[in-house]
């Protein structure tokens, strides 16, 4: 459990950050919206859980944060700078401030280079020259994401799966970075194997004091590591707040929802209270009327069809949420915010 | 997607307008002086001259390529012995042919395409089935054979197998006819057995290269996991194999298809010399050899357009058959 | 396993390639009969020229004669009809002023066709030719042909847009080489070319401003050919000629095939040459050589009543010449066709050296490398022994293979170095590499120089061209040394291009010979001409002369009455039938 | 056939090290690069040790041809018409094969086919593979270009793709060789079979580099939906590094089966030309001139057809098994 409170200056700053792809199919064109006016904020050392559905746009979210993707509208600020529409070589000093760790373990690895090389690209890109040389700076990453300092020279095909992603991580931190954007970084992996990866995570959070915009599409994984929460339905962010007003008081129908599939080994099926979604996901290419999770929302009423929920406050606290029928009361039984990882 | 297309067919019209430049520069780089063919035996250079400016030849180039595009799409005016008027579009009038370069056109095209569309059927069929296969009963005798197969056609060149067939089928067996072009409207079977050796000589060479890489994308395919998830999802085999796995693995052999049927409409000068039809392919080549501008261009800019179509039909295709592709 | 199915599989097609190949070759063969000569009459009894012409022995009416070729006939307006094809198909469907009565084994005499004699020098000196046309001679369409259509036909001939044709009768009339200045066809329809007249119906006269004694053969090319004005399509007559001969065109499918039936109006009473056999004739295009070949060979269907065209390709003639079974389905003559290694007199100005070249050549590796016998027979004179009164002789007797030492001899130490220029086609560059090994041996320095195929002939017509050696053809138009030497070597028709006399020779001794001979009646020039040959080699030696083409035709079992013309040396169809 | 990477994984799963090569104690951990593991699958693949056996075989034997005809003792230009008959075919048996002539005499010229077809491997194979590596260089260039930076420079090389495919290669090549011809040598100089090689090597580079160019088009546009891609770039690298160090060297595998497959084409591709008079003319001796032209002699000497038609089968045949077997052993998964 992370213990240093939030930084009172926001290291990221996110506002209206929309994608839209243009998307052919047969012969018309339509706009795909799959990020479509988020707002949030990182502090220093601070992790954010961004959480929701494959497709809900938070893979691109995080992509943009880097500047691998061109927001289409919106703007980013690191550490107050404005760094939505730079390029090129204005690029390179942010490259060495925020990083990031994909998801697919075996595709985010060159399989022509040696991890050791791998792990020196990013150095030797930004200019960087470690005081005792790339070859010791990387030996001592390897060994900071827990692999053997003497597998420098091996190939990526020689890992297994978790030990490839502590490359990825050691790659992202070469540079040392303030910011991490973690992409789901755990979920192609064993669960055994999630759970050493989450652990390193932890670890790296507290002894290098780094912020984390840490992806998933549970809220389980999530919880060990985030300081703050936001969870996101096509292309929206629905519902943000503290982890733990996220975890003990959901609001948004969707939020419980995604927090009733959370497995929970000490309690039987029976009173899980699980909730099961039906109704299709409205398609991001549809023009959007009214609230976006109607479709699959058994509280939705007339209203929801004509008036799009803001994202706003209710009940007077710090905790957001874009629902015209908030739950008022804590309703799910996962009352207390559990310190342990989810699993091992 | 009607974007993509207007796109696509501006971009190809800006091809085939450089090709025609090019073309028409190209020729009169060639070493031969046209002239020459148009003027009798004992012709002498006053008569050559004369000839040269009433056929417009001494013109500045870029007029005479002018009027020749003019011809193409408003028709224009020849002089007399050429026919004199001639209708949009108007090829020109060829004086080694002595007729309308429309009508050799006419006669020739169709040649052509009754000896590459069916090779193109039997070649994707036999080609595709066999690599389709070969693939799902990987390690079999059949597959070994279908290697065998594969690879001795990727082998083998058409004027080899085309004069060993010849030999064999029809010069010593007697089974085929010799190859010879009749219209299929006039007599379907007679076409058919005219051209059937043209057919088996493609089709045997270029199934050899689809089997290959269709067998090769479908292993390929196979081993993806959305085909291990479909099939340990429990999804028949016929179903997972029939309709996903060969839908991915298709996209690939549609463009190679799309490539070889375009560039084969073009002329397939080295199968009509073989078997002694006259095509499209020969009628470039004899043109080219003899100083015949206006059918050397006609045939010249008809292949071009084959092949820019083909291409964008394999770019439509890819649209429909894959949707992951988007065309931007 | 994998590869081990493959090979098997590969080498299984492969290895049909390879049979057949253990027959030994011991080189037995038909040897080409090397000595026809023509002989030739023009005939002076007005019944020669009357029909109807000798029944063909064994010949039978009905059926249906295919012609196989490769490409269609590129005209087959009579005007314009000057290719072999041409002139092999048009007796069919047309007549002329005067033809060729031919037995194919060199007999010639020159009869009227459409007139009634092979033309009367009126004045005696060539200058004035008069013919009077037959009685019951008509077009398909029973119109009778009189002297006005056969003007008509000769005056089209002057219209620049019909090209193609051969151009004598209209640069002799209009007395310059640019006839079609002189005489405007197009608008002058109704009347006719100066010197033309037709008197009456039955009355044609060539009245010329210089003597031409050879009018009456030049009047036996298709250019002579009847056509009533009204017929007139231009251009577009070559699709659709109207007949005047035994046949006429029914169906033509451009590139495909071209139909011809029987005539009715065609009488044969008034034709000395042809015949109407068969029911029809079908030309049928597309088929190559090889194909062509192996077609007759096969002998099934309609293919046993056909004969292809196109002659049987060298890489054939083995397996044709040495099949005993084909012997009889065979024609083979050597034809007027005469090759010479041209030699740049401009440029290669010492005797000495020239004659070194004609004493090094190897006649006999050079026809292997042609293709052999069946393809070209030696030839050491100028004119081919197809010439009226043609006289065997060789000026520089160094055998077969020629004679290397006697060459150097000549050549005296020296190394000549001389630039050979031939096509750059398979065929030729082949040649290229013979010449130059053979002439090396006799103490030659020779490159061979590669000139585009399509302009080759253009090139080495251009006075001053940079080629020392080069290898031309000659097929004369009638089968007369007037026809042939003249055009050659005389050199005072030497221009800046389109230049016949390649040699460049310009012997004023020589030319001084041509008018004399030229003024002589053409009965009586053909010894004279034979003389000219020899002084020509022996003096000037302008040429090697190399081989003549050969002509080997296959026909099927059921075609009968095919020779070679001893004009042109192609297959003739005025005696063609099919065997029931 | 070969161990799949499947095996490797698993393998260093349970006990990382076991896989490396066993190292000497202390001296660290050495992996093995991919490209030592394909080398490693190509040396136990039997098919490819043969295929790859008999292409050096044929490349010997190209090298060492003036070795060969110094042994051999026959000069590829001299003609030994005293054994044609006189249709000048070759005389005796099978295509005049004897002790002195081992693969027969050509007819008509009557040159021994054996050394001429020695020579002839020596210039076809250099103008294939001179073709094949410029064209792939060209291709591989074009290709990464436009799949990587995509927009217009995507739009202008396919263009230009297209405009390659469809422009007539005939009248381009016969247009060009004599023009350019006219250039270099004068009227009465013989253009060297050199010039004539830099001609056919120039007009296959300007043809032939479309369909590398669209194959890596491909691969580099897959490649870049990548995450390692991204994370370079998430990196800062540069274009070139990018380019060169990170796309490339995961498209090797097609790349050197489209050349494997590349240059024979041109082997049989130059046998065209050759007969069309634009490529390498007589008497310089050339394999697919030679193949065009003994093709007729199909019915009357078919020894003159075998011995270059089984020669050509093999060459191709070796270079197909090669390419998939390099293929194979780059990319174990396309044989899985």
């Amino acid at each position: 459990m992370s213990t240093d409170p939030p930084n009172a200056v926001p290291l990221l700053a996110v506002q209206g950050l929309a994608k839209h792809f243009p998307v052919r199919e047969g012969f018309g064109s339509r706009i795909l919206r799959a990020v479509d006016g988020v707002d949030f904020e990182v502090r220093a050392g601070e992790t954010l859980g961004l959480v929701g559905e494959s497709g809900c746009g938070k893979t691109t979210t995080g992509r943009m944060l880097v500047r691998l993707l061109e927001p289409t509208a919106g703007r980013i600020r690191f550490d107050g700078r404005d760094i939505t529409h730079l390029r090129g070589r204005a690029l390179r000093p942010l490259r060495r401030e925020l990083q990031i760790i994909f998801q697919d373990p075996y595709s985010s690895l060159n399989p022509r280079h040696t991890v050791g090389k791998i792990i020196a690209i990013p150095l030797q890109a930004n200019g960087i020259r470690p005081p005792g040389g790339i070859r010791n700076r990387v030996r001592e990453l390897l060994e900071i994401v827990g692999l053997n300092p003497e597998h420098y020279n091996r190939y990526p095909h020689e890992f297994s799966g978790g030990q490839r992603q502590r490359v990825g991580i050691a790659r992202a931190l070469a540079v040392q970075p303030r910011l991490v954007v973690a992409d789901e970084p755990v979920s192609a992996l064993d669960v055994s194997i999630q759970a050493q990866v989450v652990n390193l995570l932890r670890g790296l959070q507290r002894d290098l004091g780094l912020g984390f915009v840490f992806i998933a599409h549970d809220l389980a994984v999530v919880r060990h590591l985030s300081h703050r929460v936001a969870v996101m339905y096509l292309g929206k962010i629905v519902e943000t707040g503290a982890r733990a007003d996220i975890y003990q008081r959901p609001q948004h129908p969707y939020t419980r929802a995604l927090l009733s599939a959370v497995p929970d080994i000490e309690r039987s099926r029976e009173d899980r209270g699980r909730i099961r979604l039906e109704g299709d996901v409205a398609s991001p290419l549809e023009a959007v009327s009214g609230c976006p999770f109607r479709s699959r929302c058994w509280k939705a009423r007339d209203r929801c069809a004509v008036e799009e929920p803001a994202l706003v406050a209710r009940e007077g606290r710090e905790q957001l949420v874009a629902c015209h029928f908030p739950e008022p009361a804590p309703a799910v039984s996962t009352e207390e915010v559990r310190g342990e990882p989810v699993a091992g | 997607m009607l974007r993509f297309l207007i796109r696509r067919v501006l971009s190809a019209t800006l091809v085939l307008f450089a090709i025609s430049v090019l073309t028409f520069l190209m020729f009169f780089a060639l070493p031969r002086d046209p002239v020459t063919s148009m003027c009798p035996k004992n012709c002498n250079p006053a008569r050559l001259e004369r000839v040269r400016a009433e056929l417009g030849l001494s013109d500045p180039l870029y007029q005479q390529y002018a009027g020749y595009m003019k011809g193409i799409v408003l028709g224009r005016d020849l002089n007399s012995a050429e026919g004199g008027h001639c209708a949009a579009p108007c090829l020109g009038y060829s004086y080694i042919n002595s007729e309308p370069v429309s009508r050799t056109i006419a006669r020739v095209l169709p040649v052509t395409l009754s000896i590459v569309i069916p090779a193109a059927v039997l070649w994707l069929a036999l080609g595709v089935g066999l690599g389709m296969v070969s693939a799902l009963r990987r390690g079999s005798v059949l597959d070994r054979l279908a290697i065998g197969f594969s690879l001795t056609g990727a082998s083998l060149q058409i004027y080899f197998v085309g004069a060993v067939l010849l030999l064999v089928f029809t010069y010593t067996l007697h089974l085929v006819p010799v190859p010879h072009y009749t219209s299929i409207t006039q007599n379907p079977a007679d076409w058919a057995s005219g051209l059937v050796l043209a057919w088996v000589t493609l089709a045997f060479l270029f199934s050899a290269i689809y089997a290959r890489l269709s067998r090769a994308q479908m292993l390929e395919t196979l081993s993806e996991d959305f085909i291990r998830t479909a099939r340990s999802k429990g999804l028949p085999k016929f179903r997972v194999y029939g309709q996903h796995a060969l839908r991915a693995a298709i996209t690939p052999i549609v463009t190679i298809a799309g490539m070889d049927i375009g560039g084969a409409l073009g002329g397939t000068v080295v199968t009509e010399t073989t078997f002694g039809i006259q095509g499209l392919g020969r009628t470039t080549w004899d043109a080219v050899r003899e100083g015949d501008l206006p059918t050397l261009m006609a045939t010249v800019l008809i292949a071009a357009v084959f092949i820019v179509v083909a291409n964008i039909v394999v770019d439509i295709v890819y649209a429909f058959i894959d949707p992951r592709v988007r065309l931007g | 396993m994998r590869p081990r199915v493959a090979v098997a599989a590969g080498s299984a097609i492969v290895l049909f390639a390879a049979l057949g190949a253990c027959g030994k070759n011991t080189g037995q063969g038909t040897a080409t009969d090397n000595n026809r000569t023509t002989t030739g009459v023009i005939a002076t009894d007005p019944k020669d020229s009357m029909g109807p012409a000798a029944p063909v022995p064994g010949a039978t009416k009905g059926g249906t004669f295919y012609v196989l070729r490769q490409p269609k006939i590129n005209h087959l307006d009579p005007q314009r009809v000057y290719s072999f094809a041409g002139l092999s198909a048009a007796p069919l469907y047309s007549r002329f002023l005067t033809t060729w009565k031919d037995d194919g084994k060199g007999h010639l005499t020159l009869v009227g066709d459409l007139a009634t004699t092979p033309g009367k020098d009126v004045k005696g000196d060539c200058t004035t030719w008069q013919f009077t046309i037959k009685d019951g001679v008509k077009f398909e369409d029973g119109s009778p042909i009189t002297s006005k259509e056969i003007a008509y036909g000769i005056a089209r001939s002057f219209d620049p847009d019909l090209t193609g044709g051969p151009t004598y009768l209209q640069e002799w009339l209009a007395n310059t080489p640019e006839y079609d200045t002189a005489w405007d066809f197009k608008a002058n329809k109704t009347s006719l070319p100066p010197g033309l007249t037709t008197p009456d119906a039955k009355t044609l006269v060539f009245t010329f401003q210089k003597p031409h004694c050879d009018l009456p053969f030049a009047a036996s090319l298709p250019f002579t050919a009847p056509m009533p004005p009204a017929k007139d399509t231009g251009v577009n007559y070559d699709n659709q000629p109207f007949s005047s001969g035994p046949y006429k065109i029914t169906k033509i499918v451009p590139g495909v095939q071209m139909v011809l039936e029987r005539n009715t109006n065609w009488d044969p009473a008034t034709d000395p040459v042809r015949h109407q056999y068969p029911d029809s004739f079908v030309w049928s295009y597309g088929a190559d050589a090889t194909a062509e070949a192996n077609r007759i060979i096969s002998d099934s269907g309609p293919d046993a009543s056909a004969i292809s065209w196109d002659g049987v390709p060298s890489t054939l003639t083995a397996a044709v010449a040495g099949n005993a079974s084909l012997k009889d389905r065979t024609l083979l003559e050597p034809t007027p066709s005469a090759n010479r290694l041209t030699i740049n007199m401009q440029r290669v100005t010492d005797l000495s050296i020239r004659q070194a070249l004609n004493y090094a050549i190897d006649r006999d590796d050079l026809i292997k490398a042609l293709g052999g016998a069946t393809v070209a027979s030696p030839l050491t004179t100028l004119m081919p022994p197809a010439t009226l009164g043609y006289q065997q002789y060789d000026a520089y007797p160094a055998g077969p293979n020629g004679n290397p030492e006697k060459a150097k001899q000549l050549l005296n130490g020296r190394t000549p170095e001389l630039v050979l220029g031939v096509a750059d086609d398979d065929q030729d560059t082949q040649i290229g590499t013979q010449v130059k090994n053979n002439l090396e041996k006799a103490g030659f320095k020779i490159t061979v120089k590669t000139i585009p195929q399509d302009s080759k002939l253009d090139e080495t017509k251009k006075k001053n061209n940079p080629w020392d050696l080069y290898i031309d053809t000659w097929g004369a138009d009638w089968p007369s040394g007037a026809s042939i030497l003249p055009p050659l070597f005389d050199g005072r028709t030497i221009k800046d291009e389109g230049n016949s006399d390649t040699s460049f020779m310009n012997d004023s001794a020589i030319n001084a010979e041509f008018d004399r001979i030229l003024a002589m009646p053409p009965a009586q020039q053909g010894p004279e001409w034979a003389k000219l040959d020899k002084r020509i080699m022996t003096q000037d030696a302008p040429a090697v002369p190399l081989y003549v083409d050969v002509a080997f035709y296959l026909h099927g079992s059921k075609a009968g009455g095919l020779f070679i013309g001893s004009v042109f040396g192609y297959p003739e169809f005025v005696n063609a039938f099919v065997k029931p | 056939m070969s161990l799949s990477p499947v095996e490797d994984i698993a393998l260093s799963e349970f006990s990382p090290g076991t896989v490396a090569e066993p190292a000497a104690p202390g001296s660290g951990f050495v992996g093995r690069s991919p490209g030592q593991l394909a080398w490693a699958r190509l040396r136990r693949d039997r098919v490819a040790m043969v295929s790859g056996g008999v292409l050096v075989f044929f490349f010997l034997v190209a090298l060492a041809a003036p070795l060969i005809q110094w042994a051999y003792g026959t000069d590829p230009q001299q003609q030994f018409q005293d054994s044609l008959d006189l249709y000048g075919m070759p005389l005796g048996y099978a295509g005049g094969v004897t002790g002195s002539h081992w693969f027969g005499l050509e007819p008509s010229l009557g040159r021994d086919i054996f050394i001429r077809m020695v020579y002839g491997l020596r210039t076809s194979l250099f103008i294939a593979l001179a073709a094949g590596v410029i064209t792939t260089v060209i291709g591989v260039l074009a290709g990464v270009l436009a799949g990587y930076a995509g927009g217009w420079l995507d739009a202008v090389i396919g263009w230009v793709t297209d405009f390659a495919l469809a422009m007539p290669f005939l009248i381009v090549a016969l247009a060009l060789v004599p023009t350019v011809s006219l250039r270099f040598y004068g009227p009465r100089e013989a253009v060297p079979s050199s010039f004539r090689v830099a001609v056919l090597i120039t007009v296959f580079a300007l043809f032939g580099w479309t369909s590398a160019a669209r194959l890596v088009r491909g691969q580099v546009v897959s490649l870049r939906e990548r995450e390692f891609i991204e994370a370079a770039r998430a990196s800062g690298v540069s274009t070139a590094h990018m380019l060169f160090r990170q796309v490339l060297p995961n498209i090797w595998a097609p790349i050197l089966v489209s050349f494997s497959l590349a240059v024979p084409s041109y082997v049989t591709g130059e046998a065209v030309l050759s007969f069309l008079g634009v490529g390498i003319v007589d008497p310089t001796p050339d394999f697919g001139a030679m193949i065009f032209r003994s093709i007729h002699y199909l019915q009357t000497d078919p020894t003159y057809v075998f011995f270059p038609g089984v020669t050509i089968f093999i060459l191709v045949l070796a270079f197909n098994l090669f390419g998939d077997a390099v293929r194979d052993a780059l990319d174990p998964r396309s044989n899985r």
